[in-house]
């Protein structure tokens, strides 16, 4: 029951802070509901047992991924005061649209799910289950050639950010790692032979 | 699993390390001499082809617990991408020099675009599938804005990447729908646990069904999940424009036949009323709204619509002899788009892209031959033999007419008529107006060379295509 | 011999190879410069050649014998088993022999007129040539679709290039149109090759099919084929196809390219599905006559020669077409052979007396530079060298007995009153309408006084324009006296064919 | 034989090659001698023939020269049938030929186009003799269509004069409009007998004449009495019967020796010929006889009174022409095909004769046409004179003379016809021929008295050049005037009464006038003439001398008045009935109306317009319409993409 | 109990949400990219619920290679939109549309 209580009041939550997202006239004020709604979601998965995701989601997305969010949005000093309230002039058919969605994937999850879900909750796991260590028995064996290839889309995020921010502002002295490789003796000393003056 | 069994995967690792070395390299080459970094990508693809070549097997080989296979599909898919990224770089290299976004970053994120396509064609799990897939659009994102400067590139990245998540958000809905409903990945164990149980074949599974068919869609750029196409092309840099509608379709067709086919084949029933009707909207959008353009890279992304909604009327037919088309008509359709776009990066010039349709007025008296070399292509893409482009559409509406759908074929080639006008459009402008533009048409003996091999291979598979044919039919037999 | 076995291959081959030649010897703008001359010469000796092989064709042709000759049969595709599979009967070897025979004479027409890239436009000529004889040797389904598709382009080009005014419109409506036709005939194809297996058309011949089957696949044949014709009502592009077109485009399109859709009838629709035929035979009867009696009356009002002539050929392509379809209205078959005949021989003359009008206008044209009527007035007087061929070859357009444009009327007028008198009736206005729009061209533009002093200052015709002319016309009259070389060569054919057109399908 | 015939035909066919292809290269002198040998050798190689025929006792032949083509067992052959009936015809037409060739040596003498001139009348001769020696329907045709093609372009032989280029348009569509019904007629024979040749056919009309043939549906009609209508729809044409005759007067804008040739002697009387080749089809068939009756006696009649308001001295005798042939069509129909033939070799003689006089008066007053205009020519040109006088009285059947003969027998003919029972066709015919022979005479000699006597119209300028016209013109004349004077003397016996005609000519047993009823009062020539005095004929045409002499040379002033006090018959004489009207503005401007109609509304609007480029708009539009989807914004996008979930969602919960 | 529906729900009502909030929302950019991250957010909550309905850990590891995918995702799009706003000076939806038809 207490478990019940639970879910449901941080779901609401959850929602709540999702809703804000989406509908809050200032972007910093949509990023702080999506780190709630994060929080919120790694209760919830607590509660489903999944207790490495949950730490996952907070340090991770909470923690890099969001402050990356406020950071651009703060950069972007984007003015508060002409973002008001901006819905599209479909917003009623698009929200139309959305029930309709929700209504039928309800539909599907309480009706029509052909007896797989409407169980009595999930079964409990063994005794001395551990969620991460099964987590871990499972990534760097089975899984290894996808968590080789999620190395290779880190490894592409940062060339691809890198590619596009990075710039060489006029004025400002930077390193050229390949110029300064390149460099030849004759390009920092110049022997200039010359005529020696006359005496005066 | 032994260790031999990592040769299987040699393509991808050997990909890896190439990437790795380039992007390394990279930095320690100067600005001027950038045109090494191309260099060293086509020696990367070149050693990658041989690898592919040398690892070829015809049986095929699951690996990785089941996440990986190489079959006679995959290797032709990859070394028909490695070719084809190879012959991309080739065009652009020009054309990225004069614009002055010679950049080592685009030979980069090109290689590691192609190891997401490697991975998407040899992946047997939707795990695999997704991450192909996220590594492939994620460099494609990049590359589309690659121009940071330019207005249309980053307006045409932001609307790729936002409708891309969207697609693979979707993607990843119906992956775990059909997780849940079938308790794997693996598109093998998927099928078998399809056929063990046939209740299975219900309601949940076909909702996942539908949130991958969006993914799928997506991905080839199918109505009504087509609308970044015809942005993107136009805004991103002729170059990635050539990029991103060569390869990538065979990394779609692949996904497609992996997890539709390979994995979700008992539900053919469901997906293939689906595919059709996608199909069939494709075909009519793309080729309708064609006929409006005035920008030759945006009528050529609606025309690849177009050629979409052919595959995907290829692949809804569900049989091994539609399936073979599919990936015959990919293959001629991308030959084709690549010679295309190679020809719009040729009639572009520093600070001056010819992306305007009037921009190809009076080509025959600037440049005959590659005045025929557009047309062939152009002919080629409308279907007309005897370029290889028709026998796509043979091979296409085969199969249609064979699973009982004639009032469909004669839809496709009343569409293709549709289509034909615009194609024959860029011809009448070639051949049948005066030039405004009188420049003499500068570029390099090499991408002269490959791009007149390009254009006239439409007319030579055309004259002979049995043998590329029925290679298609082995593969998919 | 080795020859032989590979003279259609030879046939086709021979001047697409030498078009791309031509493409290869590249253009000069100047017609006096040496690399001009040096591809004119060039595109005539193969002209010229392919010519010469076609006589060698008619010779080794045996009129006797049943089924085709000269067959080269060899895997193309093998996955589709689809067949590089050629051969002759006697309805493809007399329009064979039109092909090599008009070509020739239209490089020589277009020998220094043409003045812009000259070399494409004789390659285009060329590859056409090949390309057309592609089509009426190909047996299989497959292969004559590629040929015929492939056709289209080099016309495209040709008019679109080196056409008048308003060359784009019409040749993208030539285009379109007849790709529109044609992508029908495709489906059709691929439809009976999910039946038979094959693209082979002796094998679609044979294949069973039901009376349904039959009809859908008619109407698909028909849509090409009567575009083609063309037939009315899907003959607009025509006139504006044939107005556009150079001299030599013009020749080509009313000589040869009509007679794909008659040859298509006949090697085709007839014996693939005899059963849908007959189904039609009525509506195509019918819609043959309406291009008699209509179109005649529309041509009585042009007031563009070429336009004129374009509604006459479409006028006259009637004929053909009733004489393919009266073949169930007979007890025996007599009438039917008969008609078949007439249709196949108005085809060949109608080939060369349209072709001959066409060369006509060209050469006014090159001189006044408008093919308006009413530019014209008296030109007999400054050129009656001329004038004489044109009211030779206008008596042939109007039918007049001792040209070849009397024989195929004849046959068709006589089977069609076998037939039915009415058919007879309507089909028989054109002496009078033939012969009242020809003669009222003729009268407006030949005859009278000099009109202006464009026409005062004409030459009459110079030597080159003399010799293809006079080829023309003296074919004209040799088929027109003696049509028996003619008839001899496809009878036994034709007679096979309608034995095998009266076998049902069903 | 055979080398024969081949040589007749071929020796003007090849004359006039050389005459046309190097006539410039040869010159004037040398193309008429060319053509002139080769009509010569043809005409004397005919005359031959036919005394073999006619003394020799020679049969018909009938000789295949080539196979044209064999379809499916129809032969088509090029062949001759030289019988007694072709004979004849060959030389009527050899010989008219050759003096027309020579007259034009001095007619044509300063026309630019003189070798061309020869050769088309060379060509003609040719096309002509195909026509009368076929032995098969197809060469028939061939001739048929070849002397019009000659006879256009001879009528537009100054090809920039404006009236003759459209009287030979004219003169072609018309000749087509019968040929339209010939053609149908040979296609009927051959679908009912299934061949072409004249020996196969004929021997099978019987059975031709026991089918039906359902035109209209539940209207079955006699085959024979529609295939001998359509043929005679050809003979129509060419023969210019009304009413299709409108052709003929306007021909006389060609040069006068071809009117004589073509328009007169020989090519319009081919359709006589023809069904008098046909005789075997058309006397199975009674309805088809009375057509051609009546049709003949229309245009006998109203025909001939056209020609005495005509002004034009060769229109006077194109009208004539037509009365004529009426005549002679009459005949056809009251099967006296041997008198039609009779009357059509005498007529070739003395209207070849009037023509070629017209045309030596013409050239003497420098192509002066108008009778109006002439007056008193007879003390300067006295041969022209003599012999216009002799033509003159042949025309109106002056007994003794050639036109006397033959006419007198043919009105005979008529009035003891097997028509006599069937009351209307019997007196149309009978009437209109006699009544036609006063209108003969009234307008030969109103045109004999206004140019020949009375007083001198013409303006002095052209009177101090007038004389005589030279031998070249004169010869011919003269040689013309003899038979035409004399021939009926001698022939008409053997011709009528003697069965000259054999087997050529074939007559239903009650139908045969001749050999029944006229052979039975028949005493020879010098008996018809005594007889001739007390026959209708002879007063009626006296009485027309006498009136044309009163009111054309005594009071000249009668005409005059009487053009104005009955204007309203005046004005329909003047306008020819309004039979041009009718074919003018009645079929060419109609079909010129329908033709714009097809053309503007058919074509270019329903067709070209709504359909053609209808659709590409329509395409056009919608691609138009379907960009607009395309806005730009990223929700519209991904609004897309949603509905396109939504609805697949959707239908695989709620349809599926 | 408190089960696999419960979970399934939240998380439709959750991917629901994002998508409404990308297609109504026509001002700013930063949203459309915080409606894709709940969106996976979403997707995770499926993949949990499911993974431990049917007691498998693949469905958690998908969750974990979703969170990396993700994080690179954004860096990406920020870094896009970084580039955009430089361009344009402005990131509102309503502006992007020089691309079109």
């Amino acid at each position: 029951m207490f478990h019940t209580i639970l879910f449901y009041s941080f779901a609401f939550v959850m929602f709540g802070a999702a809703i804000g997202v989406v509908f809050s006239r200032n972007p910093v004020h949509s990023v702080m509901f999506l780190v709630l709604t994060f929080f919120q979601a790694a209760v919830l998965w607590l509660l489903a047992e999944a207790e490495f995701l949950a730490i996952v989601l907070v340090l991770v997305y909470v923690g890099a991924v969001m402050v990356l969010f406020l950071f651009v949005v703060m950069m972007l000093e984007v003015n508060i005061e002409a973002a008001k309230r901006g819905l599209t002039r479909f917003a009623p058919l698009g929200i139309g649209i959305a029930l309709l969605m929700v209504i039928q994937l309800i539909q599907l999850i309480w009706l029509r799910s052909q007896g797989f879900a409407g169980t009595d909750g999930f079964a409990a796991t063994p005794e001395g289950y551990s969620n991460t260590k099964a987590l871990g028995a499972v990534l760097y064996t089975e899984h290894v050639y996808a968590f080789e290839i999620a190395a290779v889309i880190l490894l592409l995020a940062i060339v691809a950010a890198i590619t596009l921010t990075m710039r060489k502002r006029p004025g400002i002295k930077t390193q050229d790692i390949a110029k300064q490789v390149a460099v030849r003796a004759k390009d920092r000393v110049r022997i200039v032979k010359m005529e020696s003056e006359e005496r005066q | 699993m032994n260790w031999m069994d990592y040769l299987v995967a040699a393509p991808e690792i050997v990909m890896l390390g190439l990437i790795c070395a380039v992007l390394i390299a990279d930095l320690f080459i100067q600005d001027e001499h950038r045109v090494r970094t191309y260099w060293l990508s086509m020696l990367a693809l070149l050693v990658l082809l041989l690898v592919l070549v040398w690892t070829g097997q015809s049986g095929s080989r699951v690996i990785f617990s089941g996440s990986y296979i190489s079959d006679p599909l995959s290797q032709i898919l990859k070394i028909s991408a490695v070719i084809f990224v190879a012959i991309s770089f080739q065009y652009s290299r020009d054309y990225l020099r004069a614009n002055e976004i010679h950049r080592g970053e685009f030979y980069v994120l090109g290689l590691i675009g192609l190891l997401g396509m490697m991975i998407m064609m040899s992946a047997n799990s939707l795990l695999t599938v997704y991450l192909g897939l996220e590594t492939l659009a994620l460099s494609l994102y990049a590359l589309v804005a690659i121009d940071r400067n330019n207005v249309n590139s980053t307006e045409a990245a932001m609307k790729y990447f936002i409708l891309g998540a969207i697609a693979s958000g979707c993607l990843l809905y119906g992956i775990s729908w059909i997780y849940g409903v079938t308790g794997s990945l693996q598109f093998t164990e998927i099928a078998a646990v399809l056929s063990a149980d046939p209740s299975l074949n219900s309601l949940p599974l076909w909702f996942g069904l539908a949130f991958l068919i969006v993914g799928i869609g997506f991905k080839f750029g199918a109505v009504p999940f087509h609308m970044w196409l015809p942005d993107v092309y136009q805004g991103a840099r002729t170059p990635v424009t050539l990029y991103l509608s060569t390869a990538p379709k065979l990394a779609a067709l692949a996904m497609f036949l992996r997890i539709l086919v390979d994995g979700l084949d008992g539900l053919h029933d469901t997906w293939a009323a689906m595919i059709m009707v996608i199909g069939v909207l494709s075909l009519l959008v793309g080729n309708f709204v064609a006929i409006a353009q005035s920008n030759i890279k945006r009528m050529l992304g609606y025309s690849t619509i177009a050629h979409v909604g052919f595959i995907l009327l290829a692949l809804f037919c569900g049989s091994e002899e539609g399936n073979a088309a599919a990936l015959f008509y990919t293959l001629t359709y991308i030959v084709a788009a690549a010679g295309s776009f190679g020809i719009v990066i040729l009639l572009s010039r520093r600070g001056y892209d010819a992306e305007n349709l009037a921009d190809f007025k009076g080509l025959n008296a600037r440049s005959p031959w590659f005045a025929m070399m557009m047309m062939f292509l152009m002919f080629s893409l409308a279907g007309v033999p005897p370029f290889i482009g028709f026998f796509g559409k043979l091979a296409v509406i085969s199969p249609v007419i064979d699973a009982g759908y004639v009032e469909l074929a004669v839809l496709m080639v009343l569409a293709s008529v549709v289509g034909a006008y615009y194609y024959l459009r860029v011809i009448w402008y070639m051949y049948f107006e005066e030039a405004e533009d009188k420049a003499v048409l500068q570029a390099s003996t090499d991408t002269r060379v490959i791009l007149s091999l390009n254009s006239l291979a439409v007319l030579a598979l055309g004259i002979v295509p049995g043998s590329l044919l029925a290679l298609c039919v082995r593969i998919l037999g | 011999m080795e020859f032989l076995q590979h003279l259609l291959s030879i046939l086709i081959w021979l001047p697409i190879v030498g078009g791309a030649l031509l493409i290869a010897i590249g253009d000069d703008n100047d017609v006096a410069s040496r690399r001009a001359g040096l591809m004119r010469t060039a595109a005539l000796a193969v002209s010229v050649a392919t010519f010469l092989v076609s006589v060698v064709l008619y010779v080794g042709f045996d009129n006797a014998a049943t089924g085709m000759q000269f067959v080269e049969k060899n895997a193309w595709i093998s996955s589709l088993n689809v067949f590089y599979y050629l051969g002759v009967d006697g309805i493809s070897a007399p329009l064979i022999l039109l092909t090599t025979f008009i070509t020739p004479l239209v490089v020589i027409t277009s020998w220094n007129t043409i003045k812009n890239r000259p070399a494409q436009y004789f390659a285009a000529f060329l590859i056409l040539e090949g390309l057309m004889i592609g089509v009426f040797a190909a047996l299989d389904a497959l292969l004559f679709y590629v040929f015929w598709e492939a056709m289209l382009i080099p016309m495209f080009l040709i008019i679109g290039v080196w056409g008048g005014k308003r060359r784009i419109y019409a040749t993208l409506k030539f285009f379109l149109y007849t790709f529109l036709g044609s992508v029908l005939l495709l489906v059709a194809f691929i439809y009976l090759y999910a039946q038979t297996g094959s693209f082979d058309l002796f094998g679609f011949m044979d294949a069973p099919l039901t009376l349904a089957a039959q009809k859908w696949i008619f109407i698909a044949f028909l849509l090409a084929f009567a575009v083609k014709v063309p037939m009315w009502p899907v003959h607009t592009w025509l006139p504006d196809a044939h107005v556009e077109a150079p001299t030599g485009g013009s020749v080509i399109l009313a000589a040869i390219m009509l007679k794909m859709g008659g040859y298509g009838f006949v090697r085709l629709s007839l014996p693939i599905v005899p059963d849908g035929s007959e189904y039609f035979a009525g509506m195509m009867i019918a819609l043959s006559l309406i291009a008699v009696v209509y179109i005649s009356f529309v041509a009585l009002m042009q007031k563009d020669m070429k336009k004129l002539i374009a509604y006459s050929s479409i006028a006259h392509m009637g004929f053909v077409t009733l004489g393919l379809f009266i073949l169930w209205s007979f007890d025996g078959t007599s009438g039917a052979v008969l008609g078949i005949t007439g249709g196949m021989v108005q085809m060949v003359s109608h080939g060369l007396i349209s072709g001959a009008m066409f060369l006509c206008v060209g050469v006014l044209y090159d001189r006044v530079h408008s093919r308006e009527i009413a530019a014209y007035g008296g030109v007999a007087n400054t050129m009656p060298i001329f004038a004489a061929f044109m009211v030779l070859f206008s008596m042939a357009n109007s039918g007049l007995p001792g040209t070849s444009g009397f024989v195929g009327e004849f046959m068709v007028i006589v089977a069609s009153f076998k037939a039915n008198f009415w058919y007879a009736f309507f089909v028989a206005t054109i002496l009078i309408l033939g012969a009242a729009y020809t003669l009222w061209m003729v009268k407006r533009v030949l005859y009278g006084e000099v009109a202006n002093d464009k026409v005062a200052a004409m030459k009459d015709l110079n030597s080159r324009e003399f010799m293809v002319l006079a080829i023309l016309a003296i074919s004209v009259l040799i088929l027109g006296l003696w049509p028996a070389p003619l008839i001899d060569l496809m009878s036994v054919t034709i007679e096979q064919l309608v034995e095998q057109v009266g076998r049902t399908k069903l | 034989m055979y080398s024969y015939y081949l040589t007749i035909v071929l020796a003007p066919l090849a004359a006039a090659i050389v005459a046309g292809l190097a006539g410039k290269q040869i010159g004037r002198a040398a193309s008429h001698w060319v053509t002139i040998a080769g009509v010569g050798i043809s005409c004397i190689l005919s005359l031959v023939v036919l005394k073999n025929m006619f003394w020799g006792g020679a049969g018909s032949e009938n000789i295949s020269v080539y196979t044209w083509a064999v379809i499916d067992g129809l032969h088509m052959e090029v062949g001759f049938l030289v019988d007694r009936l072709t004979a004849l015809m060959m030389c009527v037409v050899t010989f008219v030929s050759l003096m027309v060739h020579i007259y034009t040596i001095g007619y044509m003498r300063e026309d630019p186009g003189y070798q061309r001139f020869f050769s088309y009348i060379s060509l003609f001769t040719f096309a002509m003799l195909m026509l009368v020696m076929s032995n098969n329907f197809l060469q028939l045709f061939f001739g048929w269509e070849a002397v019009g093609l000659v006879s256009y372009l001879l009528i537009g032989f100054w090809l920039k004069k404006e009236t003759a280029i459209f009287a030979n348009l004219k003169a072609f569509l018309v000749n087509r409009v019968g040929d339209f019904g010939f053609i149908l007629g040979i296609a009927g024979v051959v679908m009912f007998t299934g061949s072409l040749d004249y020996a196969t056919v004929f021997s099978s009309a019987d059975s031709i004449a026991a089918q039906n043939i359902e035109v209209f549906p539940g209207a079955p009609w006699n085959a024979m009495t529609l295939i001998c209508i359509l043929l005679f729809i050809g003979a129509m044409g060419k023969s210019a019967q009304a009413p299709l005759h409108v052709w003929l007067p306007d021909s006389m804008e060609g040069p006068t020796p071809i009117s004589a040739l073509i328009h007169a002697a020989t090519m319009v009387t081919a359709g006589i010929f023809m069904v008098a080749r046909m005789s075997p089809l058309f006397e199975l068939s009674t309805t088809a006889l009375a057509v051609v009756i009546v049709i003949g006696s229309i245009t006998a009649f109203f025909m001939g009174l056209l020609g005495i308001v005509q002004n034009d001295i060769k229109r006077v005798i194109a009208y004539s022409t037509l009365s004529q042939l009426g005549y002679m069509t009459v005949a056809l129909g009251a099967s006296a095909y041997s008198a039609a033939i009779f009357h059509l070799m005498t007529h070739a003689f003395f209207k070849a004769l009037l023509f070629l006089a017209a045309g030596s008066v013409i050239i003497a007053l420098h192509h002066e046409q108008d009778i109006r205009k002439m007056g008193g020519i007879r003390k300067y040109m006295p041969i022209t004179y003599w012999t216009s006088l002799v033509g003159s009285l042949a025309l109106i059947g002056f007994p003794g003379s050639s036109g006397f003969f033959s006419k007198d027998l043919l009105i005979e003919a008529v009035k003891d016809s097997h028509w006599q029972g069937q009351g209307a066709v019997y007196w149309i015919a009978y009437l209109s021929v006699l009544l036609g022979v006063f209108v003969t005479a009234l307008y030969s000699f109103r045109m004999f008295f206004l140019v020949f006597h009375g007083k001198e119209r013409m303006d002095a300028e052209t009177k101090t050049h007038l004389h005589e016209t030279p031998a070249v013109v004169t010869v011919p004349l003269i040689l013309l005037a003899i038979p035409s004077a004399i021939i009926g003397w001698f022939t008409v016996g053997p011709v009528l009464f003697g069965d000259y005609f054999g087997d050529s000519v074939f007559v239903v047993a009650g139908h045969d006038v001749i050999g029944e009823h006229l052979a039975a009062t028949w005493h020879g020539s010098l008996g018809l003439l005594t007889h001739a005095l007390m026959t209708p004929v002879f007063w009626l045409a006296a009485s027309g001398v006498f009136v044309a002499w009163f009111l054309y040379l005594k009071r000249p002033d009668i005409p005059e008045t009487m053009k104005t006090k009955f204007s309203g018959i005046y004005n329909l004489l003047d306008r020819k009935y309004y039979f041009d009207d009718l074919w003018i503005k009645g079929f060419a401007a109609g079909g010129r109306g329908i033709g714009q109609f097809l053309w503007q509304k058919g074509d270019e609007l329903l067709i070209d317009g709504l359909m053609v480029n209808g659709t590409a708009k329509a395409v056009g539009r919608m691609a138009g319409v379907m960009r607009q989807i395309q806005t730009g914004y990223l929700y519209t996008y991904a609004f897309a993409m949603i509905i396109g979930l939504t609805a697949l969602l959707s239908w695989l919960i709620w349809l599926r | 109990m408190i089960g696999l529906e419960h979970y399934l729900t939240v998380a439709a009502m959750l991917f629901v949400l994002s998508i409404a909030g990308i297609i109504i929302n026509r001002r700013n950019l930063i949203i459309l990219l915080m409606c894709i991250e709940l969106m996976l957010l979403a997707v995770n909550f499926n993949f949990i619920a499911f993974s431990r309905y049917l007691g498998d850990e693949t469905g958690q590891v998908f969750v974990f290679f979703i969170l990396t995918v993700a994080a690179a995702e954004a860096a990406i799009g920020l870094a896009i939109l970084v580039v955009l706003f430089r361009n344009r000076r402005s990131i509102a939806v309503q502006e992007l549309n020089t691309l079109k038809g």
